[in-house]
């Protein structure tokens, strides 16, 4: 046997990319989360400043594996390998935008009070964030089994959300002025629901990547 | 138009018989090669085995007077060999280095326009009939080396020997050159990549490369000399003795050989047996110079 | 699919040499371009030379096992081998003319098989050429020595040599290996555009080649064939891990 | 060794290896240049016209260039179909076993064995066996065996050099063995063919010991009118002049040999010239 | 100059393919709207069934590309025009999904009046529209003047979006009954919102296929 | 970048024709390895062979402008060509080494240039091998002919015979298109090892060859310098129409 130094050192590197972009998106998620419990402008803002790390990182991925194509021609689950790279990292820099869009919650906030305790919403993130980490794990891993454990977490954060614009629903008919933020945080719900749509695209990915069928798992 | 799709692809009995009888033609064409060596094997053998009832294969071989025309009569081959291998020798010493020389000139420093022209040339000096060089040798070469070698007779070993070397040159230059021109473009590239100069190429590369077919060009040449007969009859002398002064006459297998056929020996006589028994001897000799060189060129045929 | 080849346990010696094993291939279908891979020396040529008996020639050569076209075994003692061979045209990896004009190169089998009418032969020339997309090319100078135009263009000529005998099956041996890019870009698509007339088998040492091709690949490793699909198939998703290490270049 | 003393020692040899080169040259053109200066006061065409005669200032080379002629007319067909046979017999026929390896090495070998062997040969199958006696036929079929192993190895060689490549190509054309080796291989193979003849006809052209050993010898005043009358040939003539003390016959030698040299020169341009025609196209 | 027939013909193929998705997407966009204006759910429903075209037409996309890098290993121009090929499809199959989406709220609504009639939304939808459109118009023709254009599409969409909201938000103080639908709209604007970003991908993509330089258009 | 090669207005001529047009490339990077590709005939090998004045031994050739390495036109006069061909180590398209062992290969170089100790030139042999990473292939049998080893492997000792004299530059002119895949992608991974200490130029008819193992890449044709610059942006996005069409196959 032997190797293909070039091609996998570049393929090493993507995955690192991607691992890092991962735990970006997690820090982004964790911190948007974080901020809007604590009514922490500040530290939205941060979340919102290191967007661009995330979109840079998803550029890199994307610039290294034309490359890898350009210059491998990489062919079978070689190819399929980067062409899921970019799926990806497409994957992670929306999830990124959504962090980055709950951050934006917390700053349109802008310190007022929550109209109540978050329970659910955390819950959710919870989740989702367990997800990303999955998923990117059953990237590096070729791991189907593990893609589709991490896609069944999908269904109790589509639970979770459900149960969220319910009862933000019917707080909102009560305490007309709150209205607002109770609209807000239905926004952030759907956002924490997106992200795990889109892990869910990735242990889709991962299963192309490995069975070369495409699957629907949600 | 064609025939139409899907022809048979069963046997078809009509075809030529070409295809069959053929081969068969052709085969006895090849089988005449046989023929000729077993001619000259068994013509040789029945006479030579005449001849040694008369005289034993000790006698022959040992002894060192050869006098099978005149009394008292002695059949010795040693001063006919050695007459024989005298001229060999000489022809070779001088046509080994210029031959040579010439081969490596040729096939690594002359430009190709030169080389296009000379070997041609050259290789008329191999066409030319050895009756003219024998010519040569009586009517210029002896005369201009008497001008040297006051001592020297008018028929010698030395002038022979020179125009024996002038027929063997160009097989020489022309068969060694083929050798060189062989060694692939790529290995003189190599060697002149690594910044060799051309006559390291030469002597470094490109000639041990060549050697097998070298070495078997000097074999070739080697019993062509021996085998010579027109050059020696004409220019060497028909004085066989054991005498190793190139400047005295001598005389070789071949030259013996002629002298009895164009003499009066009579067919079934002694005499005339000696010829076989001579030829017999020419022809071993020959014979297996020639399966050397044959086994030398083959050794290392296409080993680059 | 019509009258596809089918190669029923083929083994192949040379002397004691195993070089091809238990060969099995339901249908290597008609019409359609199957390219043969694998590493030097793994058989694909031999595999390509038994098809037309080719390997006949090689002296110490052993085949059995059944290569059935058309319903007979080309193995059978029955077959007459030129007529085999006129019906299985073959291009070799050099371009190998023959040394004479254009016309004559295409004239040459036609005439072995007895065609000797002028006007016949002219029209098999040209319709030959024109099928290996030639003829505009050398039209005008069909009466010149074969090796006066390019290495791509001698390439071409040999398959129009091969068509002009009306063959069914064309079998080519690696013959892009000696020419440059864009010639080779050119037989291909020659060979796409005569898939609809001919049935088609290269070998090819080249992967990409053989992805981009053909629409059959057979994988050799050897003397076995690992893996016989389509080529999407095998090049995406191949059934075999030795085929997937060979075509992502892990092998050796 | 520094670079000057290597540079040094290659323009050195270089001048040794021009040197060499130039001294065979050289000896050519001596050769010439004295054959020249003794042929030119007996040249004329005269000399071409007359039978030999013990008048040096008579005498001509008629009968043995007739007598050249024939030999070479008669020997050239047989030679060339029996010569090309066997080389296509080795080339495209024949399967390696021990009897075909041992008529290619018996073929290599017989091209080396000395010329008045087969004179030898020649005297005692076909003077004596056959009863020929000392004729055109025996000295033409004598001449046939010398230059045999020369054509079979050229055309082996010609015949070898059409590639591979094209028997197969005519082989995948459905042709046969024989449509391939008649149609595919000999044309390109002619070139080589003709270009051996031409150098098996300069050397029977040339040979003397061989027919000296069937008894051509002889001084020969009539031209041969059937193929059993006997004959002389050019060099033997020579070889009688040769002989002689008198200088007027070292001169009429050198006129003939002069002639001799022009027609061989011509035939050795010629097949130079068809090898230089075809080398390429091969 | 050789053609390359294959490739070209892939890519052709390719470009056919998107634009069917493109006005399948559109098609959707319309009917989505449609229905929730006329409150016609069996229309939302249809919207809703027909997503699985888009969806499929996406895979072919994918297929198709991933098969012609394979066997036709492209380089430069060539090869980006395959990879933007699947980003643009990616956006367009996320586009149907916000279709559907919106078709959606037009089921959750389930018949009810609507609390004041539309006027912004389908003014932002007809934006979109165009701009769907004449994104994949500057794929096809590598236009990137139009791009551009198209591109600025999206600040005026956008500006529509916070009018939107702000008129929803308004409204929803005052009658709390009608928050609840009041919230869903806001939805409506959101992914009406997001469909145009994802036109604005497609214009960025194209920049990157003719100058191989990534930008930001929005 | 430490010391580049400077081409400045380069052309060749073989007789009358104008094989290299005005060639200008301000620096060749040093420590790096270039491909140059290019049709068919357009003059990569010219260039190639222009560098070690391996193109002085062509008859009728005739070069004028500069090659300037290390602040030297090698052009000059002065110029030692055997001291300068002995700077820069040249592997061919066909392996080609010598009839002689393997160790005698690898030290002919060393030999000519003076080296004579035993052990000097073991030492030599030893780290010439490994670097071309064949010592751990043939260090059993140095003393065996080098013909005896398969021609992926005499590439390697081809190259390792260059290292030997301890050049500056290796050329290689399409060093693996006589080599079978597997035999190719070891000489590429070589060259990606050997580029940390040699400055390497590469001629390859083979464009994915060029993307894959190179640096930089100047693009031929017809004599010209088209474009040269880093192979990704080459390959990605070509500045001049032709190198476009070359590399995307639609050339012709
Ligand atoms: N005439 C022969 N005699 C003996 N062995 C042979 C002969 N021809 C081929 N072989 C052996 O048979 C095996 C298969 O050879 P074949 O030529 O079919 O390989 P291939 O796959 O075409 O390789 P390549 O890509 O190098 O052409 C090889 O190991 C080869 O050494
Ligand atoms: N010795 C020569 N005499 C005359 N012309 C030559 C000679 N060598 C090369 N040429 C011509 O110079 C041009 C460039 O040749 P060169 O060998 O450099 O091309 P190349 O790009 O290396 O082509 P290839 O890819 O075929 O090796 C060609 O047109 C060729 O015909
Ligand atoms: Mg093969
Ligand atoms: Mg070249
Ligand atoms: O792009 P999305 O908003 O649909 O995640």
């Amino acid at each position: 046997m032997t190797e293909r130094k070039e091609f996998d050192h570049g393929l090493q590197e993507i995955k690192t990319l991607l691992i890092a972009m991962g735990e970006r998106v997690q820090w982004a998620l964790e911190h948007a989360m974080d901020s809007l419990q604590t009514s922490n402008v500040e530290q939205a803002k941060l979340v919102f400043e290191r967007d661009h790390e995330i979109n840079l990182l998803e550029r890199q991925i994307d610039d290294l594996g034309t490359q890898l194509i350009l210059k491998q021609q990489p062919v079978a689950k070689d190819l399929r390998k980067i062409l899921v790279g970019f799926r990806i990292a497409a994957d992670l820099e929306r999830m990124g935008d959504l962090a980055r869009d709950i951050a934006n919650v917390t700053v349109r906030l802008a310190g007022q009070p929550l109209i109540k305790p978050l329970i659910d919403l955390p819950a959710m993130a919870k989740f989702v964030h367990e997800m990303i980490h999955q998923a990117i794990d059953s990237y590096l891993r070729e791991d189907i089994v593990l893609a589709e454990s991490m896609a069944k977490s999908d269904d109790q954060v589509d639970a979770l959300y459900s149960k969220v614009l319910r009862d933000l629903f019917a707080l909102m008919s009560n305490e007309s002025d709150s209205v607002n933020q109770a609209m807000l945080l239905c926004f952030v719900g759907r956002f924490i629901e997106r992200i795990a749509d889109h892990a869910t695209n990735i242990g889709e990915g991962v299963v192309y990547l490995v069975k070369n069928q495409r699957s629907e798992l949600n | 138009m064609m025939q139409e799709q899907g022809i048979e692809m069963f046997k078809d009995k009509r075809k030529s018989i070409m295809n069959w009888l053929m081969p068969k033609l052709l085969f006895l064409c090849a089988l005449v090669s046989i023929g000729t060596t077993v001619g000259i094997v068994w013509t040789l053998f029945g006479e030579t085995v005449a001849f040694f009832k008369q005289v034993t294969v000790f006698d022959f071989i040992t002894g060192t007077q050869w006098t099978p025309l005149i009394d008292p009569r002695s059949y010795g081959v040693l001063p006919l060999l050695l007459g024989t291998f005298q001229v060999t020798l000489i022809a070779c010493l001088f046509a080994f280095p210029i031959g040579i020389a010439s081969a490596i000139y040729l096939s690594e420093y002359a430009p190709n326009r030169v080389r296009k022209v000379v070997k041609p040339i050259l290789e008329v000096l191999a066409g030319i009939p050895t009756i003219v060089l024998g010519y040569f040798a009586l009517f210029f070469v002896t005369p201009q080396l008497q001008k040297i070698f006051d001592t020297m007779g008018i028929f010698n070993a030395l002038s022979a020997g020179i125009c024996v070397g002038i027929m063997i040159i160009p097989m020489i230059s022309s068969l060694s050159e083929d050798a060189m021109n062989a060694v692939p473009k790529k290995l003189r590239e190599g060697a002149f990549a690594l910044g060799a100069t051309r006559f390291e190429v030469a002597t470094q590369i490109v000639f041990p490369a060549a050697l097998s077919g070298i070495i078997a060009s000097f074999v070739l040449a080697f019993s062509r000399a021996i085998g010579e007969t027109m050059i020696v009859t004409v220019s060497a002398g028909a004085t066989p003795k054991i005498d190793i002064n190139p400047l005295d006459s001598i005389q070789t297998m071949t030259a013996y050989i002629v002298q009895v056929i164009t003499g009066d020996a009579a067919h079934g006589t002694i005499e005339y047996q000696t010829v076989y028994a001579v030829g017999m001897t020419l022809f071993i000799i020959t014979f297996l110079l020639n399966i050397v060189a044959l086994l030398i060129a083959r050794r290392y045929r296409e080993e680059y | 699919m019509e009258k596809a080849i089918r190669i029923d346990g083929l083994n192949v010696y040379y002397e004691t040499f195993h070089a091809l094993k238990n060969i099995q291939i339901e249908a290597l279908p008609a019409r359609a371009i199957t390219a043969l891979i694998g590493p030097s020396g793994c058989g694909k040529s031999t595999f390509l030379r038994t098809i037309n008996r080719m390997n006949d020639l090689v002296p110490g050569s052993r085949v059995d096992g059944k290569i059935i076209i058309n319903g007979v075994d080309i193995y059978d003692q029955q077959v007459d081998v030129e007529a085999l061979r006129k019906k299985i045209g073959m291009v070799f990896q050099q371009p190998n003319p023959f040394p004479k004009s254009i016309y004559d190169n295409i004239a040459f089998g036609p005439r072995l098989h007895g065609v000797t009418k002028k006007s016949e032969l002219d029209e098999i020339v040209e319709s030959s050429l024109r099928q290996a997309a030639l003829w505009d090319e050398v039209k005008d100078k069909l009466k010149k020595m074969a090796y006066d135009i390019s290495g791509g263009q001698q390439q071409r000529l040999c398959i129009a040599r091969a068509i002009a005998v009306n063959p069914e099956i064309l079998l080519m041996d690696e013959a892009t290996s000696a020419l440059d890019p864009i010639s080779t870009i050119k037989i291909e698509e020659l060979a796409q555009e005569l898939k609809s007339k001919y049935t088609i088998i290269m070998v090819t040492h080249n992967m990409h080649q053989a992805a981009r091709a053909s629409d059959h690949t057979g994988f050799f490793l050897n003397g076995e064939l690992v893996e016989f699909a389509t080529t999407e198939q095998l090049f995406s998703n191949p059934g075999d891990e030795r085929t997937e290490s060979y075509i992502t270049g892990r092998f050796g | 060794m520094n670079l000057k003393i290597r540079r040094a020692q290659n323009k050195m040899f270089e001048f040794l290896f021009i040197l060499a080169l130039s001294i065979a040259m050289l000896v050519l053109l001596v050769l010439l240049v004295q054959i020249v200066i003794d042929a030119l006061p007996r040249l004329s065409m005269q000399f071409v016209t007359s039978f030999p005669s013990s008048e040096p200032s008579e005498a001509g080379i008629y009968p043995a260039l007739i007598g050249t002629l024939y030999v070479i007319g008669i020997m050239t067909p047989i030679a060339f179909f029996i010569g090309t046979g066997a080389a296509i017999y080795l080339e495209e026929f024949s399967k390696k076993n021990a009897l075909n390896s041992f008529i290619q090495l018996n073929i290599r070998t017989l091209a080396g064995v000395p010329s008045i062997v087969y004179g030898i040969l020649g005297l005692t199958i076909f003077v004596r066996g056959a009863e020929f006696g000392a004729s055109l036929i025996s000295g033409a079929f004598t001449m046939t065996l010398l230059v045999l192993p020369i054509i079979i190895v050229a055309a082996q060689e010609a015949i070898r050099a059409v590639p591979r490549a094209r028997r197969e190509a005519a082989l995948a054309l459905g042709a046969t063995k024989w449509q391939t080796v008649a149609r595919a291989v000999l044309p390109s193979a002619v070139p080589g063919i003709l270009t051996g003849m031409i150098l098996a006809v300069s050397r029977a052209i040339g040979e003397t010991a061989p027919l000296i050993m069937i008894g051509a010898f002889t001084f020969v005043a009539f031209l041969p009118e059937s193929l059993t009358d006997s004959f002389t040939v050019l060099p033997i003539q020579f070889f009688n002049w040769i002989a002689r003390p008198q200088d007027e016959y070292h001169e009429l030698a050198a006129s003939g040999i002069l002639i001799l040299l022009l027609v061989l020169i011509s035939l050795n341009i010629t097949a130079v010239w068809l090898r230089n025609k075809y080398q390429k196209r091969i």
